[in-house]
Formats: structure tokens, C-alpha cells, sequence
């Protein structure tokens, strides 16, 4: 399988959530159980063969800053709670702006990561892995590696850390087995990674957070920007 | 960029600027050139002399019987571009050292010299470029550097500091095989000398202090086929926001992004340091400590204080120095050394202490220990004001020719050579030349020496592992 | 310990182990003594001889006629309580160089030795101590060290870094007002000489290398006392573990926790430095530089890549390298100086710049630039190897002396002088001695000069912080 | 007012948490607001009068890791939610080891800090000041300093933390107002601190953590232990 797996993609700009986490799926990165529903009835109907609780999503191609505008509702512990989030999404926005409804499970609190795409100027493509949330935005605790990466490189970069004791794990956070990590920093950046056979489409990835928790690690939540070539 | 070449190891020279009347650089770099041995042909092209300095003047590189290899143009800012246009079919190479271009913010000037080598088919080195350093080419750029052939090959992007690392690397014994800075790099840049030193069989190790790299694609390109087999170690200079306005007002272009090109070398077993000792004493240890290297390490020296610093120093930098076994401690007991030494490792030995068997004590602790330890290092000190100044000058050169024995044993041995005194600086000198002859890297500084020799085995270690990533 | 002054300045000297027939301690120290023109009276104690050098000696200290300041013992570690013993009610202070004790773990020995001067009433220096300095009192450990006296003092608790600390601190021209190396402080130890620099008028700024504080609250409260009204230096030996290990092998005591006493340092206004050179440089700006100051600071020399190097260095270490006025850069335009060299601060002057009106174009550049502009300090480095290269040993004079002459300016001047070639080390030292002469500290390292300034303007500005908090 | 806080104190070793918050509260620090009940009906009472949601407690003296027993219960929403969760300590705990019950107003999350006393045998008292959780105990990033401390040497402690940039405010977090963390400090660590005056009687001080949110700032758990001397 070819990971180019945007050379038919027809869109402009940014990428809604459904179709990146649809991308990271079929590139076999972990993203969380969901399922696109196009109406208040069918999300009620999924979360039923859901692990519950789960957390419902506005789907717009319109609307960027979903959160802000109360488009997203976590934590529902029942079908009737999720019907009562979808009715709240409706009273709150302009109906037709609403393509429909994301039904997600939940993930866990738990070690989060980042892991991006830029392309310098100067130097080409690059992939970034950082600690999530303040450790790389506030404390500048990332590394950064020229495309594509090899597993070593993969390895380095965590390793790299400044923080990297959080990996041995503490209180509720279990103990980071590091290839999981390196396997997904090779999905994206090696040789093969979706990030390097994409490159040429590829304006900016920002994967935000990247959740390790007891039960496994999952991309909750990442944003892709085309370039202006695949634009035109 | 094979055809580079030529220009370190030139067969003819043409010196435009030399002067019939004053000490211009044209008629020094003309006198350097013949101290220095150079045993090619020289060409002084000048507008009116006969003959500058016994050698013969052409009015025009025309009129010159062959094709110049190397074209040395020191004329005011204002000429330079006349004479590239001359050059056309006669010059490969042209070093311009005229300074007055992009560096005080003249980048048309610059550009339009470009264009005229362009024209001209010559490739540039500068301006505002120091120049070149080649032994066993006979070219240099000073008069000071050994005529001694290494195999360490250094560009930078500050004259300033291509001298002083020639001259202090010399001191320490170090020898090189190629000097280049480039100057304000207007054709010639970071990246083609990089690449030919890694294609250059002449060259083992390379070090690099950098600017800015225009070519970043390039950059990681070059590095990729090397792929770790010749070590490399860069400085980069304006790492910092300030320093890059300074990079820039000094040789005219923008410095990058450091966090970028720190993960680029990371990436590619680039080793990095902070400043231009640090430099010079890596470059020494990789001249010549074999890979794969180790972290244990023996400390044996005179001092208290320093001997305690080091261990700090090792700690910091992730240098084991582990404790010696019961076993080995009572061997080292045995052998009755006067006191105030200390059995364990690190071994803090008072001056009196070395001065015993004549200064060949030192040799009879090492061989204790290494019979039954297994080590990887040895890093020897010496305050060897204090040994002159309580023994003499003869006791400090009988120390020195035991030390230079140790390189016989199984480990790597580094010695530190520290001093406080002038009128021993000198002798200190050559005394690194002389142990480095042995294949000992020589350095001046404790804790940059332990600084160095982390930056190197991390190195050896971050290539081996890789290794066993692309095996399995 | 008002009396430690009897130790620095004494009036009588005993010497215990002078030889009649060897060259031993004993005997050295009496003609170290004697050349260093010691102008009290000395006293040999020996059990056979008439007299030793010159100098009558005595079968007992019983038999000497008058109280002894400072007795100085050299016998084999056997006899040492022996003669402390002796000592009774004649003996202030006793300095013991022997070795033998807890450095090599033999602490029931030392503790013998402790308990005989207590029984005797003698306060001792050491065991296994090189002894102490004090050019104003007329007495060295070392003949190498300078006859002039300053304001500097220093306890080590190595012997070798005390000699290193003297004799690279005069190389930069530093005046040392006494320096002690208290070995393995059995009696007097850090706190003890830390009370006394505190109190003594003749001490004007404290460095301290400390290994270990057995009195960690009366440490506290010496330095609460000190409130930071004189400069103390500290550079703490065995901060890691691995140091400790390497400590406690050699003065014999545990090391404390590095953590607490940066926490303490940084409460009572002590800086901390990490390594010796660090130590001396930072005395050396603060013997010369007057408090408060700020951060503005002008950085002008040679070299290129060691002006973008020290840039980075500025930044990293919180010194501010702000640009000129537009204004300023036209003034520094009008000069029309030879090309080369930068109008923006930092001002990167190639050597053939600083050579127009004969060396003296750096004080017109200067005047220029104060003239509009409001600065705290200026960093002045020359390479004055690239000047004797290129112009001579005569023009290197001038450039120095015209810069000897920057200090009439209203900020504080600071001169880094680089060089590597070993010719040139003893006229950099005589550089450094004739400028400091001047009040204008010198340095031989560029960024470690910027680290030192870092840490002096930090300090400054954490006391003017103090002040404030205790004013309001 | 004295700071002797503890001069007429007779009991032995660790100090039970309510005692340690009326410590505090009396010496002028912030404790969130708490009510000890020595009954179910008491405590439902009590919650009534209080800012819901509230943290259920077990108070036993015998019983020093109360959380890992199950005895601490947090977000009870209503007065019926505190009477559950009090049914459920009792249901979980031997009886006669149980006190009584400590109802205490819910502290949101916030940027989080801790304070520490102990005697170090060389160099006597220190004070400890730290960022909280992961901070001080994985990445060790505190600041110590000898007792009594200064106004200016609180805000030093403050300063000299390696990620005081968090102080500055991110997402949720408000940014910190020093002053407010000087205050404690120094009512810990000043001349005239609980630290300070009662030094004599103690073996270490625990305060973590230290919670500053929008609400204000709260000791929300401490530890204190008192030395041999002051047992006997
Ligand atoms: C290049 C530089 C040194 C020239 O200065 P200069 O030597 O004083 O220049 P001059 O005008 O005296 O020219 C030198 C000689 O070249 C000759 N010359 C000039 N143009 C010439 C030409 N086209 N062909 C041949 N000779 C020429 C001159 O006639 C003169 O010889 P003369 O004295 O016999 O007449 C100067 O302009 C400069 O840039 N200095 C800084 C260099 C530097 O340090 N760079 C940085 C290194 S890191
Ligand atoms: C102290 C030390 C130097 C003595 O060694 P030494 O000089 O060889 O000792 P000697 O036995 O020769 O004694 C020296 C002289 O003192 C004399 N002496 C001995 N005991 C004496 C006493 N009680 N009173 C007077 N004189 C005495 C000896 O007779 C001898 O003189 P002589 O040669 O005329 O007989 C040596 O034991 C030592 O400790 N060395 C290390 C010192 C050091 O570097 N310390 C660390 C500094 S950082
Ligand atoms: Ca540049
Ligand atoms: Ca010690």
C-alpha cells in the first residue's frame, strides 16, 4: 500500500477531523473508536455499540475552532446523553453549517505528546516530537529531525527529551514503552511515513495532544494543512 | 566539487596586488608563499614592475605561459571586478581577500563580482577571505602554521579564527591537513568544502565553524553520504538571536535557525560544540582515538582541587571513572609509593610522588592497574609548573618521557599538559608536539579535555548504535 | 578571629625540619622566606645544628627568646606531635605541611595531632597543607608569586589550585591581599579565614574554593554578618556525587549536598562559579569594577567569528549588546576608517583598523560613540598575536597603550587579550600587569570574561534588589 | 499573636490533617473551607451551608494514607451526595478507627505548588519551594533556602525555579500573582513564620500540594511531623 495517501485529495486548506483522523486510520496510526453521523438519531444508534463514555463532535467544514463555538461535548455516559449533547450542539449553531456529528470514545487522561510537520525554508522538511500541552508550547521541550527519520532517529528524538524522565512513568501514568512511540513517529516520518510520501501536499501537520494511557495511545486530535499548490 | 583540488594543492599561482614599492598583502602573501616552500610556478601580475621579489612580473594573466590554478587577487574593491574579467580560459581558481563587500552591507558589489566570475568561468573563494592552508600543497595563509602533514581538515567562515585554530591546534601538537575560510562565501561555501572533505582521501576528520548555510538541502545531502564515516565536528557561530545580528554584519547573510540545524546534526552524528577550544580539542581527540570507545576511564594527576573538579566534570558530561577493585587497590598499596597519593581511582598524585623511579612511577601505577582492570581511558595530568618549579627542568622532562611511554598500553591515553606559568609556555609546546608524535592527543585544559572526550565517545556510541539499527 | 592577623602578618617565624645536610621543606621554606624579603625574625629549630642558612637554630623551641607567631612544621608525620607538644606557651599558630593524615584515611592520627595543639594552646593550619600568602606580611608558600599587595583574598582547600590561583590571577595583573590553603583543616578551617577576610580591612573582595563545611551554621551566620557588603566568590569542589567520592579521598572530610549550599550561596548574595578559571576572573572584574552596575555594554575587537561567538555567549549569560542610535552610526561613518570593520555594536574591527592614528583610533571610535550614547560597561578584545603578525611587536605596544588610556571613560572598561602563540605569553602578561596598573581589569579568555561579567552584574543587581526590599 | 503555634501542641509524630489545617488557618494561611463532623447528620448538615461541590474526608488519627483506604471522596455535588459518600467510608473502614468526618469545599485545579520544611544536619533549617507534582518530584525543579527567609529571597525562591515561565499563565491558569506566594512563604518561612517559631518542635513540613487557581490560592494538603524531642 502506497501511503500517498493524499495524491487524490481534492480539497483546499485545512482538513476537517474527520477526514485526518479517516487519513491517520487508513495509515495505520491509532486514532480513537468514532463514527460520522448525519443525524441525531444515528449518533444515538452508535454510541450504543460504543465503549462508553463517549464524546461528540460538530462536524463543519466551515467552522475551524470547534471547541470555542461549544461544538464539542465530552464525557457522555449514555445514549440519552448523547442525544442531549447532539440537541445542545443544534440550539447553539446555525444548522446549516452542521454536516453532522462525530460519536467518539473518550480517551483517558494520560502522558500527552505532539508531534508536527513544517517545511523550513532553508532546510526542508521537518518532523517535530515534543511532550505535549505546556512542556512544548510554554517549556520549548521538543526535538526536531529533517525528513525522513530513520527508527534510530525515532529513538534519538525521544530520547532527546530535556523531560524525558515523565517516560518512566508515575502515579496514574504508566511507564512509556517507547517503540509505540517510535513506530508511530516512522508511520509519519520515515521512509514510508505519511508525511514524507505526502510532502509535496503537505503545508503543516500539528498532532495535538497524542494520549498514552493504560489503555493504549491514540491521536486525539490533529490538524493538516494543504498547501497552495494542492490548492490549485 | 573534485576539481577543489586544484586549488589546495595548486601547480601555478598568479598574485595579483603584490606591490614594485610598499608592503602591500599581494607582495606578503608573495613571501609567505616562498618561506613556505611553495615548488610550484609563481605569477606576480602587475601593471609596470620587472619583477617583484625575484620573481618574475607579467603586465596581464594573458600574457602568462599557462593556466593558473589558483589566482590570488588583493587589489582595492574597486579593481577586483577588472580582473576577474581578465581571467577568462586562464584562472580556476580565484581567492579574493579584498574585503569592502557584503560584510559593510555592499551586496551589489559583491553580486557584480559574481557575475563576472560567472562570466570569467572561475570559480570564487572569499571576499574578504583570509584564504587557505595546505601542507602539503606549500600553500598557507600564515606564516606561523607547521609545514607539518595531519590529517584533520578545517573550514570556517572567520579568518580570525582559522588562524587561531591553525596556531593553537599546532601547539597542541595537532596537524592538519587542509585550513579554508571562505570568507563571505559568494560562490565557494560551507557545503562544498564540506563535500570534498568528505570525498578528500587526504582528510579523516573534519571541523567546520559556520555561519550561515545558504544551501540547507545541500547541507543534508552531503551529510547523508557520509553518513557518519568521516567524524565531523561544527560550531556555529551566532546560535543565539544577538549573535546572529552579528553573524550577519560580519560576513553579510543570515544565520539559520540553530534548534533546526542542531537536530540536523544530531540527525546525522554531526557533532556540535559551543566554542572554538572546544573545537580544536575535539577534533584532537578524534585525530587520534580509535572507535569504538568506552565511558571508563582512569583520572591520574597532581592536584586536589583540579583532580576533584575533573570528577565533577566527568560526572557532568557522563564520564565514568569507576573505583579500582580490593584486588587491584592492594597491588597499588604494595608498591610503597611515598605519601599522599591516593589508591583509588581517580588518582590524585603530589608532584613528589611521580618524581619516583625517576619519573617512570607513573608507568609502574598503569601497569598495576591494567593487569587486572579493563579500562578504556586513561586521561593523565600534569601541573608541570609545579613539577618544574619544586624538581627543575630536568625532572619535568624526565616525567614527559615516561608519560610518552604510555601510550604503549591497552587503553586510550590523553594527556592534559596544564600550566600558569609564560616563560613555560614554550616548553609546554614542545612538549604536546613531541607526545603527539606518539599518537597521544595532547591538550591544555582538564575540563574541556573531559568535555571533549564525552563529545567523542557519545559520538562513537550514537554511531554504533546506529549501526546495529540498519544490521538488524 | 581578630588574631589570625599574628598568622598573615607574624612577627616571629619558627621553622621545624629545615635540614642541615638536604635540600628539605624545612629548608626551602626558610630561603622562599628569606628571598621573599621577611623582614621579622626567624628561627630554626633543629636538634643538632648551629645554625642553617644563615640563620641561627635552636635544639628547642623552649630556647627561642620571644612568643612565636607562626611556626612552620615539616617533619615526618611521626614526630609531629612531638613537636606541637613542645609548643606549649609559645606558639600562637602552627602550620603543618606534613601529609600522611585523613586525606589517606589515617583520621586517629590527625585527631592526635588536634588534641596535642589543644593541650599546647596552638590554633593549627592544616596538616597536609601548602601554607598561605600574604605579600603585605612578607610571606608566600610560593617564590613565584608577586611582592605586590592588593585587596584580593582567597581561601582553597587545595594546595595546587591556591599556586595556580596566585600565579594565574598576577599573570592578569590581579594583587592578591593573602591567599591560605588550609589542607585538611583538622583546627582553622573555610569559616574561620571566610570570618576573618570578612573583618579584615585590608580585604576588599573573598574567594573561596571549598571542598566541604564541617560548620554549616556558623557558615550561615558568618555570611549573614557579611550581609554582601565585601564580594565573596565560591567555587564548591565535589558537587556531584563522583566529586564528593574524589573529595573526601582528598582532605578527608564528606562533601556536602551541593544543593543546600547553592540555595545558601544564592540567599547571602555569595556567587557561585564553576571552575577555577571562572573563580579568578571573577575576582579580577570585581577588584576593579565599581557597584551598581547595569548590563548596556559595548563589545568591540577583532576576529570575526570570536565577536559572533561572544555574542552568543552575551546572550546566553544575560549581557545586553544593544545597537547605536542612527544617530551614533553616522558620527561612527564620518571617521572614514579602511573598510573592514562594522558601525554596529558589537563592533567587529579587523587589526589593520585599529592601526589608523597609530593605534590610537579605538579611543576617537570610543569618544564617537559615548559622546550620544549611554553605556555601562565596554568589553575591549584584541588578538595580539594577528597584531605582532601583522604590524609588529611596536605597533602591538601602541594598540596597547592607546587602550590602557580607554579607562578615562565614563564606563568600565574591560580588555580581553587573546593570543595562542607561545612567544607572546610573556609580553601578554606584561600587558595585563601594566594595564590592570591602570584600574582596567584584563582577561586572556573572551567568553569567559562575558560569563565573569554576567556574574558580577547579577550579583550587583541581586544586593541593589536587597537593599530595596529592606529600605521599603 | 505568636507564631508558637504549636507550644502548647502534646501529641506525638504525624499531625492529623485537621489538625494541620487549623494550624494553618491560624497562622494566617489559606485553607480551603472545612468543617470537622463527628457525624453522618452533622456532615450532610454542614454541606449545606457550604460552596458545593465539597471533598468528603475520613478523619482517624490512627490512619495516615486516608486516600489509598478509600477514604477521601471528591466532587460530591448535593447534601444526598455527602451522605453517600460517608455510608461508603464507613462501609469500607473499621468503625472504631474513625473519628468523624471532615466536609471540605472542592479546590478546582489549578497551577500547582508545594512547601517544605526540614532539618538539614549541617546547615540547620531549610525551606524548600517548588513546583508542584511531576515538577518537584520527577524533574526536581525547587529551590531551597536556609531559615528565616527574606521578602526578597520568597520571591528569589520563586524566580529561580527552571520552568517559572508557567507562573506567566497558559490556557486555564491564571497568571500568578507573586506576591500571594511571597505572602506564604514568608508566613512559613519569615522571621516571624510557623517554620521559623516552631522550629524546635519540628521534624519536616510537607505542604503539597498548593493549589492557585481562579478562586485564589489553597493549601489543600500538608503534612507535618514533629521531631523526638517534642514526643517526649
Ligand atoms: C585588498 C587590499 C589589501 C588592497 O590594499 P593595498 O594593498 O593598499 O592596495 P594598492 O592600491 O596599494 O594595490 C596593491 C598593488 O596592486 C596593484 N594593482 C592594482 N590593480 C591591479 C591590477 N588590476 N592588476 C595588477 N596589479 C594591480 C597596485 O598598483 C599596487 O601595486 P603598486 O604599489 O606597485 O602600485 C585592501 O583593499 C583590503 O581590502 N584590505 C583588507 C583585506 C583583508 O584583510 N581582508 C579580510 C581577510 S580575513
Ligand atoms: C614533612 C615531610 C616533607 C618531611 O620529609 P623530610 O623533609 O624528608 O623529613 P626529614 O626526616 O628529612 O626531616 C627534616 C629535618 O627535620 C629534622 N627534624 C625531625 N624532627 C625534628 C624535630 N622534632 N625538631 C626539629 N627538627 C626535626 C630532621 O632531623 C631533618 O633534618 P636533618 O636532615 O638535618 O636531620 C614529609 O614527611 C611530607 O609529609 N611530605 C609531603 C608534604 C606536602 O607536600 N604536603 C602537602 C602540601 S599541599
Ligand atoms: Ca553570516
Ligand atoms: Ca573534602
Amino acid at each position: 500500500m502506497s501511503n500517498e495517501l493524499l495524491s487524490n485529495y481534492k480539497g483546499l486548506g485545512q482538513l476537517t477531523e474527520v477526514e485526518s483522523k479517516a487519513l491517520f486510520k487508513e495509515a495505520g496510526l491509532p486514532v480513537p473508536t468514532s463514527k460520522f453521523c448525519s443525524s441525531v438519531e444515528q449518533a444515538v444508534h452508535s454510541s450504543m455499540q460504543m465503549n462508553l463514555p463517549v464524546v461528540v463532535k460538530m462536524v463543519s467544514k466551515e467552522i475551524i475552532h470547534k471547541s470555542d463555538m461549544g461544538g464539542v461535548i465530552l464525557n457522555n455516559q449514555s445514549p440519552e446523553d448523547v442525544r442531549k449533547a447532539c440537541e445542545r450542539i443544534l440550539d447553539s449553531v446555525d444548522h446549516s453549517l452542521i454536516d453532522g456529528f462525530l460519536i467518539e470514545e473518550m480517551v483517558d487522561s494520560g502522558l500527552e505528546f505532539i508531534i508536527g510537520f513544517f517545511k523550513d525554508e532553508n532546510f526542508g522538511d521537518m518532523i517535530m516530537f515534543g511532550l505535549g500541552g505546556i512542556f512544548t508550547e510554554i517549556l520549548k521541550d521538543f526535538s526536531l529531525r529533517s525528513l525522513p527519520i530513520s527508527e534510530y532517529d525515532a529513538m534519538d528524538m525521544i530520547n532527546s527529551l530535556k523531560n524525558n524522565k515523565l517516560l518512566n512513568g508515575f502515579r496514574q501514568y504508566p511507564k512509556v514503552d517507547q517503540q509505540v512511540l517510535v513506530q508511530i513517529l516512522l508511520k509519519l516520518g520515515g521512509e514510508q511515513g505519511v508525511f514524507t510520501q505526502n510532502s509535496s501536499k503537505l503545508e503543516e501537520v500539528d498532532i495535538n495532544p497524542i494520549i498514552y494511557n493504560k489503555d493504549g495511545v491514540f491521536i486525539v486530535d490533529a490538524s493538516i494543512v494543504l498547501n497552495n499548490d494542492s490548492r490549485n | 566539487m573534485e576539481e577543489l583540488k586544484h586549488l589546495f594543492y595548486p601547480k601555478s599561482i598568479a598574485i595579483i596586488g603584490a606591490s614594485s614599492s610598499k608592503q602591500t598583502l599581494g607582495t606578503k602573501k608573495l613571501k609567505t608563499l616562498q618561506e613556505f616552500g611553495f615548488d610550484g610556478r609563481i605569477y606576480v601580475i602587475h601593471p609596470t614592475a620587472e619583477e617583484i621579489n625575484g620573481i618574475k612580473a607579467y603586465p596581464s594573466i594573458k600574457k602568462v605561459p599557462e593556466t593558473i590554478d589558483y589566482a590570488y587577487i588583493a587589489v582595492p574593491k574597486e579593481r577586483v571586478v577588472d580582473v576577474i574579467h581578465m581571467f577568462h580560459g586562464k584562472v580556476k581558481f580565484a581567492h579574493i581577500i579584498t574585503s569592502g563587500f557584503s560584510e559593510i552591507g555592499n551586496y551589489e558589489k559583491e553580486l557584480e563580482v559574481l557575475a563576472a566570475a560567472r562570466r570569467a568561468k572561475v570559480r570564487l573563494v572569499g571576499p574578504n577571505c583570509i584564504g587557505l592552508y595546505c601542507p602539503e600543497g606549500k600553500i598557507t595563509f600564515s606564516k606561523r602554521f607547521s609545514q607539518n602533514i595531519g590529517q584533520v581538515s578545517v573550514f570556517s567562515q572567520s579568518g580570525g579564527l582559522a588562524s587561531d585554530i591553525g596556531i593553537r591546534g599546532n601547539n597542541r601538537g595537532l596537524k592538519y591537513s587542509k585550513i579554508i575560510s571562505a570568507g563571505n562565501c559568494v560562490d565557494l561555501g560551507p557545503v562544498d568544502f564540506l563535500e570534498y572533505f568528505i570525498n578528500d582521501p587526504k582528510t579523516k576528520v573534519i571541523g567546520m565553524y559556520i555561519e550561515s548555510i545558504d544551501d540547507g538541502k545541500r547541507f543534508i545531502e552531503v551529510l547523508k553520504k557520509n553518513a557518519g564515516s568521516k567524524p565531523i565536528v561544527l560550531l556555529k557561530g551566532g546560535r543565539t538571536y544577538e549573535g546572529a545580528k552579528a553573524a550577519a554584519s560580519h560576513t553579510g547573510a543570515m544565520a539559520n535557525n540553530y534548534e533546526i540545524i542542531k537536530g540536523i546534526c544530531t540527525q546525522y552524528g554531526v557533532i556540535l560544540v559551543n566554542d572554538y577550544e572546544d573545537l580544536i580539542d575535539t577534533l584532537i581527540l578524534l585525530d587520534s582515538l580509535s572507535t569504538p570507545l568506552g565511558e571508563k576511564t582512569v583520572l591520574l594527576g597532581m592536584g586536589g582541587g583540579a583532580t576533584v573538579s575533573a570528577i565533577d566534570a566527568c560526572e557532568e558530561n557522563g564520564i565514568s571513572v569507576p573505583e579500582f577493585s580490593t584486588e587491584t587497590q592492594h597491588a597499588l598499596l604494595n608498591l610503597n609509593l611515598p605519601d599522599g597519593y591516593s589508591l583509588k581511582n581517580p588518582i590524585d598524585t603530589p608532584a613528589w610522588t611521580l618524581m619516583a623511579e625517576n619519573g617512570r612511577v607513573i608507568k609502574t601505577i598503569l601497569n598495576t592497574i591494567m593487569k587486572k582492570e579493563n579500562f578504556d581511558h586513561l586521561i593523565v595530568h600534569l601541573n608541570i609548573q609545579v613539577v618544574e618549579g619544586t624538581f627543575g627542568r630536568k625532572a619535568l622532562d624526565n616525567l614527559v618521557e615516561a608519560v610518552s611511554e604510555l601510550n604503549q598500553l591497552p587503553l586510550n591515553v590523553m594527556i592534559v599538559l596544564r600550566n600558569e606559568l609564560a616563560a613555560l609556555e614554550e616548553p609546554r609546546v614542545q612538549f604536546a608536539r613531541k607526545l603527539s608524535h606518539t599518537g597521544v592527543p595532547v591538550l591544555f585544559n582538564l575540563n574541556s579535555a573531559i568535555k571533549a572526550l564525552s563529545k567523542v565517545t557519545q559520538n562513537s556510541k550514537i554511531h554504533s548504535e546506529k549501526k546495529k539499527y540498519i544490521n538488524n
